[in-house]
């Protein structure tokens, strides 16, 4: 439980690390992806309890976890995916127009 | 206690195997480690539903493989060519 | 001597005050004993309200049913944004071919992935699974498709034309059961308020309209996800 | 009872031998096709003998009955993706020393028919 805080905290440095550094875009999507996933961990280390069990009670059950969070956990697994998607065919749009991946070509482009 | 000692030696074999996903010299090693990890946590996702006594978990584990399966043969066949950006960029 | 790139050593001492400053929140949080209320009544009460043993199910299809009618609409809006944003023959995947033997194995497979599938959805109510997890492994069987036989044979069988047509057909088919709730005498989409047909908890026919949600909403996150990825991944 | 323990046991110690050895195959061996080599054939060596095990533990209930799907899909499954692998590092060119490339021709003869 103490020890899950600690990875979540360095996954979404890495993550937003990856958004302030890289150049290629799909990489910054790429960081962009870890950022979520380490949000949907936090959802579930939230609604864990010690020595709770799954919240499919086909038999009653002392403690069960908190199913709330993991409601929203799902939420958060299918708006991820439509982003990332969203985020991709941009990506395919701005390499047809530009024919670079490359963000800061396209910075110097603008003008 | 054995299910315990079984667990801990099948997450060490993957621990190993993270040393090849981190320093493959290729992104086919990558690939071969992490298809190599992946199966293993799917023997810990079984022992552990064999161990709580649920069934719940073996479906959790079906679905596990069938998203890994497709996962690493999208990544073979994407990598299976030569492309000339992705080693400029490296 | 390498030069030192100063955006990069900037970069890497904010994100690690930010990492720090996450790990104290998150240990503030953990500290506290928040009280449940919510929780206690969806676990206490949830099967004998709803008479679906998965609570997670129960509460996506049963208590916030509403939040989950906006949460299909997102995967509705980014399949109809990906197939606009990008016209026929724009994007290209790189050419290797499969062999035989690759091909054989997943005509093999296929089969073996719709029974997962329609497992998943129609246990959804009582085993972890659900609309979402069979709509993407539907899509997966998809995915699998388009890459071992190619595009032309995915076109050949599912166009994006009929792909769109049975989403909008799930759409419509959860927006009738929705409906269903204010004919029994309820609200928008009220499942169990109402009371349409309870069963008895454990049994696969349970828990009033949740099993019929549950093919809606698989057939509209499977043929969008389905979208998705012909639409990105066109081969010319 | 004896009997299903100790078959239980050998069972899993054999997957877990399995499993140590893919690890230290794809540790320590020098290039790519023969770490493939040892891995793709110790994996599905190695799950389907623990998943073989928990089942003659268990006896049979709906549980080993998923056990048994899950072995079926892993027996199917598995070598396709080494085989898959594969082939895709030897189109990409990620070859090491060969004393004999037989796939040559072959390679050539789809070449020219694209």
């Amino acid at each position: 439980m103490v020890l899950v805080f600690p990875a979540i905290a360095v996954l979404i440095s890495m993550g937003i690390y990856a958004v302030l550094t890289q150049k290629n875009m799909i990489r910054i999507i790429i960081g962009i992806s870890i950022v979520e996933s380490a949000i949907i961990l936090l959802l579930g280390a939230i609604a864990y309890i010690p020595e709770g069990v799954a919240p499919i009670l086909d038999q009653p059950y002392d403690t069960v976890v908190d199913p709330l969070p993991q409601a929203l956990g799902l939420t958060a697994v299918v708006i991820n995916a439509s982003t990332t998607a969203i985020m991709l065919a941009l990506v395919i749009k701005l390499y047809n127009r530009y024919q670079t991946l490359d963000i800061h070509e396209i910075r110097k482009l603008r003008g | 206690m054995q299910l315990t000692f079984l667990i801990l030696i099948v997450l060490f074999c993957a621990a190993i195997s993270f040393y090849r996903l981190l320093s493959g010299p290729h992104v086919l090693d990558r690939i071969a480690a992490i298809n190599a990890i992946g199966i293993m946590l799917l023997t810990v996702l079984v022992i552990l539903g064999s161990f709580y006594e649920r069934a719940l978990f073996i479906d959790v584990a079906l679905v596990y493989g069938v998203l890994l399966f497709v996962d690493v043969l999208v990544m073979a066949k994407y990598f299976g060519s030569p492309d000339k950006t992705e080693e400029e960029n490296q | 001597m390498k030069k030192i790139n100063f955006d990069k050593v900037f970069s890497f001492i904010l994100v690690s005050l930010l990492g720090l400053f996450i790990l104290r929140v998150l240990y503030s949080v953990a500290g506290e004993e928040a009280a449940r209320f919510t929780a206690d009544h969806y676990i206490n009460f949830g099967v004998e309200e709803t008479s679906a043993i998965n609570i997670v199910t129960a509460i996506l299809f049963d208590y916030r049913a509403f939040d989950t009618l906006g949460e299909a609409t997102v995967i509705f809006t980014a399949a109809s944004v990906v197939a606009l944003l990008l016209p026929r023959h724009e994007a290209s995947m790189l050419k290797t071919e499969f062999t035989p033997v690759v091909q054989q194995s997943i005509a093999f497979v296929l089969p073996f992935l719709w029974i997962i599938s329609i497992f998943l959805i129609a246990y959804g109510h009582l085993s972890p699974g659900g609309g979402f997890s069979g709509g993407v492994i539907i899509s997966a069987i998809s995915i699998l498709i388009i890459f071992t036989y190619g595009y032309r044979y995915m076109t050949r069988r599912f166009n994006v034309k009929k792909l769109s047509l049975i989403e909008d057909i799930g759409a419509l088919a959860f927006l009738t059961i929705g409906l269903a709730g204010i004919i029994a005498g309820g609200t928008f989409l009220a499942n169990s308020q109402v009371g349409i047909y309870p069963g008895t908890p454990g049994e696969l026919l349970s828990g009033g309209l949740m099993p019929l949600s549950n093919f809606a909403v698989a057939a509209k996150v499977g043929t969008g996800l389905s979208v998705i990825f012909l639409s990105l991944a066109r081969e010319d | 009872m004896i009997i299903q323990d100790i078959l239980a046991g050998f069972l899993m110690i054999s997957g877990v031998i399995f499993f140590l050895t893919t690890a230290i195959a794809l540790l320590r061996f020098p290039d790519f096709f023969s770490r493939m080599h040892a891995a793709s054939k110790c994996l599905v060596g190695g799950g389907i003998s623990i998943i073989f095990g928990l089942i003659i533990q268990e006896g049979i209930s709906p549980l080993s009955l998923r056990l048994l799907l899950l072995i079926i899909f892993l027996l199917i499954t598995t070598p396709v993706v080494g085989h898959a692998l594969t082939r895709s590092a030897y189109q990409y060119g990620y070859l090491s020393e060969m004393v004999q490339d037989d796939m040559k021709d072959l390679k050539a003869g789809n070449d020219s028919n694209d």
